[in-house]
């Protein structure tokens, strides 16, 4: 594992790529968003799993994301998330509507290699009705039993913010387990982390029980305070004032823009103290 | 006593939770937390231990360790008795939408999305609807979008779904594909549910009046269960059990 | 949680039901094992994840086991495993042979709640031929793409042993988590372990992430020495030279007679140290 | 140099191997675990750092955190570029049998079990088949169970299978469902390879004897790839590498 700067670390993610983020509570990579913003990062496949707040509506201003497939954006107590229902509202976004444990199924498929995941529930849903990839079949084992099967999501690229790696590559995500499903069914994976250790995760049986492989992991960048203004599990909680401003500046393009210009195109983003 | 809206809703909501072994609660849903804590000081009462209580948003109360899909695979287990789910839109079948309204390929209004309500809404059994804006826009004849159904054919698998509505206005129970009145808050009456409501619902000839709650349950709310939801929901506990006002019409 | 004395905890382990027990180096519930033996439990629907060793040729040998489900028996180095090639032989049990994925995914339905799982592999080999149970459909996202479906295992207990619980009934498993999908498969989740400490491994993010929650848990006793006398990960390796012993014992019925009767029937079983 | 048959058995296996990502390596299997820490020294002196090696035996050479199915999905991913079976039968087009002689409903021999092979055999691009008893009760015309199947149909997903068998006696490729002689170990012959295998092979005219390990190679697997092999297979090594003394026949 060579270590990386942010933007070397995230230069794998392509104009076009299927990219899968985590939910707020997970670990967002929001330095990485940042600096991927900056980089004008084009016609993401933009899967969140199974949800989204600051992070996917950022992306979506910025115009990086053509598809965007989730169960739901907002920002929470804060409201709805501003650039992500306008996009909707506009057509500026084509999307995949999805419910939280069909996310969770079809990556699970393409962790296991096989082409589907069967779901219960969803028949009756206009969730369903619009997916034209989602198929209904009758169970073989039941009789006039029909239940959906959701495709494979295979990602290009995961992309997640951790608490810590080891110098081998291993990262520890604890009890955010979508983590390890994203990385083992993604073909690459890329981690911002708070902090690398000299030590081998694996070598402790208390820290290899909440630890990532390295053989999973293509890249690894050090971003402090990487998930602020989110909160990191365990680490940080959300910077609420910063969120507040966010959900009010967003509402207006010309406001997202301002907030574009002052915490993302600045070159150094505002850390979580200032 | 008085009592604020909030108590009274906690109150009826922890009834028909009833004796169950796991209720989990969404995010941002300070009334049903109150409420599924408000179970569990009654169970702890009848010596039943039960029921526990996930609070999604909540490290301290959460026993998931397996990742975001744990919550989904419990309830897929049957290991989830009650949950409760909203909509921008509830119609008289029960189908709720939190995806949209207007025609989908030009939609008026977005909604955050479906989260797992197509999922949860068909496998735990006791699905609560809770909805604090009783309006005929939220109340609808027939919503936009379906993101779960009321009802399913009887050929689908399904071992889940609504029982019940709480309003700010009234409580509903639902069977078979139809809600039913049960009561009315202490200060609306029954001719302004039908007012504000949207769809069709049977009501029998008196519908009673939804009974406050007792002494009992008050202290319960208050002594036991909001110092517990204050490090999940500080300003709501501050607000109903510091300052004692509601958010919600008297 | 209350705790259980082991006799009481395996009590609802009862004659005909589906119990599921997991691989040699996850921590085998042996103490549980021999007091099922001395309890005289009949017609087990036996499934082992994925594979067995002593644990499964002691319950066959001992007369408790009508079905075994599973990919292999073996006593690995020390050579076949006596007792369950025996009765294989002379048709003392049912064997439902199967593949280690394919009980992997079939837990993993039932964890899910969905009635099948797919499975890549399997087409032309026998042990496809044999399971009347599994079925080969289509991929209706591929064109004449046959794929393997495999019912839900949905036992009706999981039996293992751990090295830690606390007094809230949580239970560090570590990395076997093949552990934490037996508990979410199964209808009652038994668990034996080492010790019981006073506090809330919950509380503990680094534990916590190694842990199964009590909300799973139906019963716990203290067995010390409970995986003995094969290993427990991390905390104690397999007794080579007992299982050296036992692997010649149970050659005869007479030897494994003998062996039952020394180590399973008389009251206090050895310790490892003993 | 002299050299023992298992160190040149490893040196072909490594060969084999080549420049691969990750080469898995199951229990009780110390000459394919040799040749995999083989292939990642070679790799540490190429710079290449590959491949990582897991020896499912083993808690130091194992990267698993997610339980006993991390094997299996990970091959599943394409991500096991190189896994090793064997067999108590193999035939001449690839069939393994893990599982009995004779008829299935009164079988004469029952081996272990199928293990993975069911899956693995489909979805790891690299099986290396390896055989340390090359006879006729070993390498049938047709084994009496298929616990995994040397080919498939063109329609049936299939991104792996065998490559190779090596026994103690010879090297055989394997593609479009059959057996090549490629060479035959020092000591024994062509005639004895014919002699003693159940199935049809193709072979050149002229079979080459398989070549002795470098002096660098013996050296490679005595300094570096014993000490690591210890820790799990410590009679192994003390036997080949400590005492010089071979399990196989010369």
């Amino acid at each position: 594992m060579t270590l990386q700067t942010l933007d070397e670390a995230i230069a794998t993610i392509t104009d076009g790529c299927m990219l899968i983020v985590p939910r707020e509570v997970c670990g967002v990579p929001m330095a990485a968003t940042r600096a991927l913003i900056r980089r004008g990062v084009k016609s993401l496949h933009l899967v969140a799993l199974p949800t989204s707040s600051l992070q996917a509506d950022l992306l979506i201003g910025a115009g990086c994301v053509a598809t965007l497939e989730t169960s739901a954006v907002s920002l929470g107590e804060l409201g709805p998330a501003p650039r992500f229902t306008a996009a909707v509202l506009s057509g500026a976004i084509r999307m995949k509507d999805a419910t939280c444990p069909a996310l969770h199924a079809a990556l699970q498929a393409a962790e296991k290699g096989v082409p589907f995941m069967p779901l219960r529930g969803l028949i009756g849903s206009d969730v369903l009705k619009y997916r034209d990839d989602w198929k209904v079949i009758d169970s073989p084992f039941g009789e006039s039993d029909p239940i959906v099967l959701l495709p494979a999501i295979n990602p290009d690229v995961a992309l997640f913010h951790a608490p810590l790696a080891d110098e081998h590559g291993n990262v520890w995500i604890g009890r955010q387990r979508e983590l390890v499903t994203m990385a083992h069914a993604a073909k690459r994976t890329i981690v911002t982390v708070e902090t690398i250790e000299k030590r081998n995760l694996l070598d402790d049986p208390i820290y290899a029980a909440g630890t990532l492989p390295g053989f999973y992991v293509d890249a690894i960048a050090v971003a402090e305070n990487g998930a602020w203004p989110l909160p990191l599990p365990d680490r940080y909680r959300a910077d609420v004032e910063h969120l507040a401003m966010y959900a009010k500046m967003a509402t207006s393009e010309a406001g997202f823009g301002e907030y574009l210009a002052r915490h993302v195109y600045a070159e150094q983003p505002l850390s979580a103290s200032s | 006593m008085t009592f604020l809206p909030e108590e009274l809703l906690a109150d009826q909501i922890a009834t028909i939770i009833g004796d169950v072994r796991h209720v989990a609660v969404g995010n941002a849903s300070p009334i049903p937390a109150a409420a599924a804590l408000l179970a569990r000081e009654r169970g702890k009462l009848q010596g039943t231990g039960r029921p526990y209580v996930s609070l999604l948003g909540s490290s301290q109360h959460t026993f998931w360790t397996d990742g975001g899909r744990e919550l989904f695979d419990c309830a897929g287990q049957g290991r989830i008795d009650v949950f409760f789910l909203s909509g921008g839109q509830i119609d008289g079948e029960g189908n709720i939408n939190l995806v949209e309204i207007g025609d989908h390929a030009h939609p008026k209004v977005r909604f955050p999305g479906s989260y797992g309500s197509a999922h949860l809404y068909y496998v735990v059994p006791k699905v609560i609807l809770f909805r604090t804006e009783h309006s005929r826009r939220t109340l609808v004849p027939r919503v936009d979008f379906i993101s779960a159904a009321g009802r399913s054919a009887p050929n689908v698998h399904r071992t889940g779904g609504p029982v019940a509505l709480i309003t700010n206005r009234c409580l509903f129970s639902f069977a078979d594909g139809r809600f039913t009145l049960k009561s009315v808050h202490p200060g609306h009456t029954v001719e302004e549910v039908i007012e504000h409501t949207g769809f069709d619902f049977d009501r029998p000839a008196q519908v009673p009046e939804t009974p406050a709650p007792t002494g009992e349950t008050l202290a319960l709310l208050r002594d036991k269960v909001a110092p517990q939801l204050e490090a999940v929901y500080p300003q709501f506990v501050a607000k109903v059990f510091g300052r004692r006002e509601s958010a919600l019409s008297a």
